[in-house]
C-alpha cells in the first residue's frame, strides 16, 4: 500500500525568526498536520513561482510541531543555508507554500517500550525531534532531551519542548547556556548512568554529532535511530537519488528513511 | 471537462489519447504518482530504466541540483526485469494508459533477453531502448556514441519483438542525426530524444566531485532550448517518428517541441518539482488548441515555419 | 582593501593580476563598463569578435532568454578590426588591464590579416581565435567542427605572430578533447571553452522560430554544469593551460573551473545579468581564499581530487 | 563620452495595481530621477535573489515619472506579460529594486518647436510619454495626448497627465470612455484639421498601433518619433541583441533608440 501523500498550497500564517538565520514558518495544512508521524518530513517551496520554481526542487523539511489542538497547522523550523532556504525566509502571512507530504518513515517508538528514551539534538535535528518527544511523553514513556549548540544563541525551537515537561539538557560549548561542552559528552554521563538494556537513543542533527553517537551507542547494544538529512530530488522514492548506504544495501532516505538505524548505516567514506 | 479538442496522436503502430508520457527515471514504476493523479489521464508512461538482473545503482552523491536543472548519477538502480514482471506490472492493470519499457542492456543478447520476457506481457506496450545512459561504463553512451553498434542493437531488437521499438538518443554527440538515420535504418518505429547532458559540479571547499559518479547527466528546464533544436533537427533528417524530452514544465514547453516534430513529448524532471506536471500539461495543451482554434493538436507536429530569407519579427 | 591574498596567475607567457576576465561578445569594446567600474580590476577581457571587414549581424530577433539562460544569435555584428584599432583600442590605454583580441576569419587567410594588423598594437595582450561561433554560416564552427582544419587555422596564426595564441573550443561535438590536442599541437598558447551550446526556441502561436537565424547559442548559468565538466575533462588531456567558460556568476561558480584545472576564467552573460559581476567575482575569490587559508589562488588550479573507488560523501 | 548611468538598489516605496494586470511602482532613484530625460529607460528586477535571478535578465521598463519635486523618486508603470513583470508585481515597500539606468537615447524635442506635438499613446506606451508631454508642456510648447484602449480600464496612468493641463482625447474600441474608436481614427481627425508642417508627432505604444501612425504621417511628411519595444539582454549597448531595421543599417534599440524617426525605421517582415 503506498502511504497518504498530499500536494498542497499551504497559506502562511507566520513567520518567526530566530538567532542564527532560523526561523519558524507556521502554515495551515490539515492533511499533513493530521496525518503525521514523528521523524515525517515535507517538500516545500514557494508557492507562486509559474513553472519553473528557484530553485527548481523543492527542500525536505522535518515537520516541527503541530501547534494547534485542531492539528490543522504544523510548524516548519528552518536554517538558511542556501538559495533555497534563504527564499523560504523571505514569506510572510498572505504567502502560501508549496508542500508535498507527509513523506517518509518516521521513527520506529515501539524500540523505545519502558525503557529511557534519550533524543539526542544538534542543530536544526530539533525539527525532528518534537513530534518524536510529544509522542513518547503521551505514552508515557520516560523521555530526555539532549541538546547541544556552539552557544545559547544555537538553542532554537526549545519553547515547545519545555511545555512537555519532559527533562531537557542543554549544552554549548560557549557555556552561554546549560552545560558547557559538547552534547556528547552529557550523553556519555548518560550512558554512565543508567545500564545500556534500560535504554533507547534517538540522534538527530548533523552527520559527525549522529555519527559520534552511534559510535558510542552501537557497541553498547544500545538501539539508536538516527535521521539523516541529505539532498532530495522528489521526496516519494521515484528519482533515486537520495540512496544512503546500509549494511547489505543502498536505501532510499526519503522512503526507507529518513530514520535509519545506527547500527545498520553506514557513514562517508571520503579520503 | 469538456473534450472538444482531439488530443490524440497514432505513432509507430500505437493510439495515444494524448501525446504526453512521463520520462523513464522520473516517474519511478508509474504506481507511485496514483497517489497524486489518474495516471489514465497520461498518454503514457516510460518506465525507470530495466535491466537483465537487478542494479544496485552508484554510491551516494548521487543528485545535484544547479541552475534551472539538475545533475543525476543514478547508475540505473533498477529492479530488474523479472521483479519488475512479478511486482511493478500487476498494480498497472487498471490503469488505461500506456506503458513503455525503457529497458537496457550491456549487450546486444541482454536486450534481446530483456525484451523476450517482456513480450508475453500484454500491459507493456512499446519498448524505449536506453543506449544513451551517460552515467554506467557499460552498455550506455557505449552504444549511443557509435552509428554501427546503434544499428546492430535496434536491428537486433527489432528482428525480436514486433511491438513497437523505440531509441533514445544521447545529445552528447556532434551529429545527432547520424543516429537517428541508423535506428530508422535498423527499422526502429520511433526515436526519442533527449537522454540527458554529461555534467558536473564541484564541492569548491572539499575540491571533489558532488556526485560520487564524477560526472552526472543534466536534465531539467536549463536543457530545454538545447533539446528542442535537437528534436528539430532530427525531425527534418528522419521520417520515422519523434519523441521530444528535456525541460518540459508546462504546455508552452511541450508545444515547442511539438511543433519542432515531435509526435509526442516526454515530461521528466518536472515530476519531482511538481508531481502533477504531466496532467497540467495535458490540459494547457487542450487550452492552448482551443484559445488558438485548433481542433487537432496533430495539426501542429511539426508545423514549424521557419524564417525565409529577408524575413524578422520583433520581440 | 587588504591584498595579503595572491590571486595573480600566470600563463602562455602573460601575468594576470587574478584570473578574472571577461567573455568576448558580453562585454563590448571594454569602454562601455568603464562607468560601472575602474576595468583595471580585471585579470583582462576579450573583445568582441573581430572580423577583417565590419559585420552587420544577424537580423532582428537576436536573442532570447530561456530558464537560467539565454540564446543569442548576433552573427558577429562588430565594427571591423581597422575600426576596432582606430576608435576602440585607444580609449582602453590608460587601464591596466589584459586585451584579449577575439579573432574572427572566413579563411585561414583572413586570421593571419586580421594578426597582422593587430601585432603592432601594444595594447593588445593575446589573441583568441574563434572556431566555435555557431551563428554564421562561414567560418564559424566550419574550422570548430573539424580537427583537421582546427590544427591548420591554428598552426597558420601560430606561426604569423608571437603573441600569446588561444583558441575557443565549441562544446557541440562529441568529443572536444580531440580538438584541444589539435590547438595543442599547433602550438597554441591556452585553449578557452566553451563557447555556447545551439539551441533554439519556438514562438508557439506564430510557430516560428525567434531567433530570425533559427537556431542561436544558449549561455548563462544553465549551461554550467556541462562547461565545468568540459573544461574538467580538457585539462585532463592537454597540458597547455584552459581557460573555463560558462555560467560564471559568482566565486563559487569561477572556483569550480579553476579547481577543474582552469588557470583562468572568463565571465559571460552574467555582465548583463549585474554589470559588476567581474569584479565580484575578484572579491568573491579573494574572500574565499581568505576564508580557506588558500595563500595563492593558483594553488586551486587544478586541485580537484576525484572520488577514489569506494568513496563516498553525503551531501 | 559616455552617458552617465547608474546601477542602484532602489527601495520600493509603494506599488499601486490598477486594472489589466498593470501596476505602479513608485521607488527612490535620486541618481536616475535627477538625470532622466524623456523616453529614456531602465533595465529593473527583484533585488535580493542572488547571484542568478529568475528570471536570469532585467526587464526594460520606461520611467513614467519623477513623481516628487526634488526628483529623488521615480515611478515605472508596468502591465504583467511575463514572469519578469509577475514578478516585479509582487515587489511590496521595504522591497528593493535593482535598477541600472537611465538608458537610451529619449526623444528629440527641438523637432518640434512651435509646433503642434501630438503624442499617441497606447498601451504601457503611456510609460514613456509623461515625460514627454511634462517636458514639452514646461517648454511651453503646444501638446495634445492621443490615448487609445481597449476599454476604459486599459486607459492606466492618466491622472498625471490631466495635472499638466493639456488637451487629452481620450478613445476606447467599447466607448466605455472618451471617444468611441481607435486612437488612430482620433489622431486622423488632427491630421484633418491642421496643416502638416504644423504638426509634430510622437507615438509609442503597440508596434502595429506605431506602424499605422507612421504610415499615416510619414506620406504627409510630418516629423515622427515612435519608442519601440523589442526584447533586451543588457540595456546598454553591449549585448547587441536589441537591433532593429533601419534604412541603411541596423541600429541598438538601447543605445540609439528607442526612439528611432518613423521615416527611418524598417517594421518587422513576416509572411
Ligand atoms: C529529511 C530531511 C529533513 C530535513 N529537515 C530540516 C529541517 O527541519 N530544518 C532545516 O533547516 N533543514 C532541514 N533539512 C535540511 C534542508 O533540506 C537543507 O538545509 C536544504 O535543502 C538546503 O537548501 P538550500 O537551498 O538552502 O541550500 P543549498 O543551496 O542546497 O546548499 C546547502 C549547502 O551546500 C553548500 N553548497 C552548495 N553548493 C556547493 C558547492 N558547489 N560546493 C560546496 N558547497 C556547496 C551551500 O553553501 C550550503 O551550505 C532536512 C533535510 C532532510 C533530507
Ligand atoms: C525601451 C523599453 C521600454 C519599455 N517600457 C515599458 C514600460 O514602461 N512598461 C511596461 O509594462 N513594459 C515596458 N516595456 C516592455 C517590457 O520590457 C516587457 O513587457 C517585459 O520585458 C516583459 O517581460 P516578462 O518577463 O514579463 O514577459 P516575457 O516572459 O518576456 O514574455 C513577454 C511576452 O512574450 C510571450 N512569450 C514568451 N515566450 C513565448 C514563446 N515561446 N512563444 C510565444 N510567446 C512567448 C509571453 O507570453 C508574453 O506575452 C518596455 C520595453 C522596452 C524595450
Ligand atoms: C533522476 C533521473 C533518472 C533518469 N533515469 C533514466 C533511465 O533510467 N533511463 C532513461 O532512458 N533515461 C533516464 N533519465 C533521463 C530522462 O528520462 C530524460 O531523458 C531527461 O531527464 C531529460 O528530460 P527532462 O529535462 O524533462 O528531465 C533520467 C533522468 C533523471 C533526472
Ligand atoms: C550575446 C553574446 C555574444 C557573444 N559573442 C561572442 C563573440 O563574438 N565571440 C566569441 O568567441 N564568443 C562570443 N560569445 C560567447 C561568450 O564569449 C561565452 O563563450 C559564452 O557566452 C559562454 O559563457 P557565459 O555562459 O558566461 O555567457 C557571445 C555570447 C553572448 C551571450
Ligand atoms: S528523493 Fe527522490 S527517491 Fe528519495
Ligand atoms: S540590449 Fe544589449 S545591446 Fe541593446
Amino acid at each position: 500500500m503506498l502511504s497518504l501523500v498530499v500536494r498542497l498550497q499551504a497559506p502562511v500564517l507566520e513567520n518567526r525568526p530566530s538567532p542564527r538565520h532560523v526561523f519558524v514558518l507556521t502554515v495551515q495544512a490539515p492533511q499533513i498536520a493530521q496525518s503525521v508521524r514523528p521523524g515525517q518530513f515535507v517538500m516545500a517551496a514557494v508557492a507562486g513561482q509559474g513553472d519553473i520554481p528557484s530553485p527548481l526542487l523543492k527542500r525536505a523539511l522535518a515537520v516541527f510541531t503541530v501547534p494547534d489542538r485542531e492539528a490543522t497547522r504544523i510548524t516548519l523550523l528552518i536554517k538558511i543555508l542556501g538559495e533555497g532556504t534563504r527564499r523560504l525566509s523571505t514569506l510572510r502571512p498572505g504567502d502560501a507554500l508549496d508542500l508535498v507530504g507527509p513523506l517518509g518513515e518516521g521513527f520506529d517508538l515501539d524500540r523505545g517500550r519502558s525503557r529511557i528514551n534519550l533524543i539526542v539534538v544538534g542543530g536544526t535535528g530539533v525539527a525532528s525531534a518534537y513530534l518524536l518527544a510529544r509522542e513518547l511523553a503521551r505514552a508515557g514513556e520516560e523521555v530526555r532531551l539532549l541538546y547541544g549548540g556552539r552557544s545559547a544563541d544555537d538553542l532554537a525551537g526549545l519553547a515547545p519542548f519545555e511545555q512537555l515537561e519532559i527533562p531537557i539538557i542543554t549544552t554549548t560549548e560557549d557555556g552561554t547556556a546549560g552545560r558547557a561542552g559538547l552534547v556528547t559528552d552529557a550523553l556519555r554521563e548518560c550512558l554512565e548512568q543508567y545500564p545500556a538494556r534500560h535504554l533507547n537513543l534517538y540522534t538527530c542533527g548533523p552527520n559527525r554529532m549522529m555519527q559520534v553517537v552511534s559510535e558510542m551507542a552501537v557497541p553498547l547494544g544500545i538501539p539508536c535511530q538516527i535521521s539523516v538529512e541529505i539532498k532530495m530530488a522528489c521526496g516519494f522514492g521515484v528519482c533515486l537519488g537520495c540512496t544512503v548506504k546500509t549494511t547489505g544495501s543502498y536505501r532510499l532516505a526519503c522512503t526507507h528513511g529518513p530514520v535509519f538505524d545506527a547500527s545498520e548505516f553506514i557513514w562517508e567514506q571520503s579520503g | 471537462m469538456d473534450h472538444d479538442i482531439d488530443l490524440s496522436v497514432e505513432f509507430g503502430g500505437l493510439r495515444f489519447k494524448n501525446p504526453v508520457l512521463t520520462a523513464s527515471g522520473t516517474f519511478g514504476y508509474g504506481i507511485e504518482f496514483t497517489r497524486f493523479f489518474d495516471i489514465s489521464e497520461l498518454g503514457g508512461f516510460c518506465t525507470k530504466g530495466l535491466s537483465l538482473e537487478p542494479m544496485a545503482g552508484n554510491a551516494p552523491g548521487r543528485i545535484f541540483e544547479t541552475p534551472a536543472g539538475m545533475l543525476n548519477a543514478i547508475g540505473l538502480e533498477n529492479v530488474g526485469v523479472d521483479a519488475f514482471i512479478r511486482d511493478k506490472l500487476p498494480p498497472l492493470e487498471p490503469y488505461d494508459c500506456h506503458v513503455v519499457a525503457n529497458i537496457l542492456g550491456k549487450s546486444t543478447e541482454e536486450f534481446i533477453r530483456i525484451v523476450e520476457k517482456l513480450d508475453p506481457q500484454p500491459k507493456v506496450s512499446a519498448y524505449e531502448l536506453n543506449i544513451s545512459c551517460p552515467n554506467i561504463k557499460q552498455g550506455g553512451m557505449q552504444f549511443g556514441h557509435d552509428p554501427k553498434l546503434t544499428f546492430q542493437v535496434v536491428d537486433a531488437v527489432r528482428g525480436a519483438t514486433s511491438r513497437p521499438v523505440w531509441v533514445k538518443l544521447s545529445p552528447n554527440v556532434t551529429d545527432i542525426t547520424v543516429f537517428a538515420r541508423a535506428c530508422e535504418e535498423a527499422g526502429a518505429d520511433a526515436v526519442t530524444l533527449v537522454n540527458t547532458f554529461v555534467g558536473m559540479a564541484i564541492d569548491v571547499y572539499r575540491r571533489r566531485p558532488m556526485l560520487s559518479n564524477g560526472t552526472g547527466g543534466l536534465s531539467g528546464p536549463a536543457i530545454r532550448p538545447l533539446a528542442v533544436r535537437l528534436v528539430y533537427q532530427v525531425a527534418q533528417a528522419v521520417s520515422i517518428p519523434v519523441v521530444g524530452i528535456g525541460g518540459i514544465s508546462c504546455a508552452r514547453d511541450a508545444l515547442e517541441f511539438l511543433i519542432a516534430g515531435a509526435s509526442a513529448v516526454q515530461v521528466g524532471t518536472a515530476n519531482f518539482v511538481d508531481p502533477l506536471t504531466g496532467p497540467k500539461v495535458v490540459e494547457g495543451l487542450r487550452d492552448h488548441c482551443r484559445e488558438q482554434g485548433i481542433p487537432a493538436v496533430r495539426e501542429l507536429i511539426g508545423s514549424l515555419k521557419p524564417i525565409a530569407e529577408g524575413e524578422f519579427v520583433y520581440y
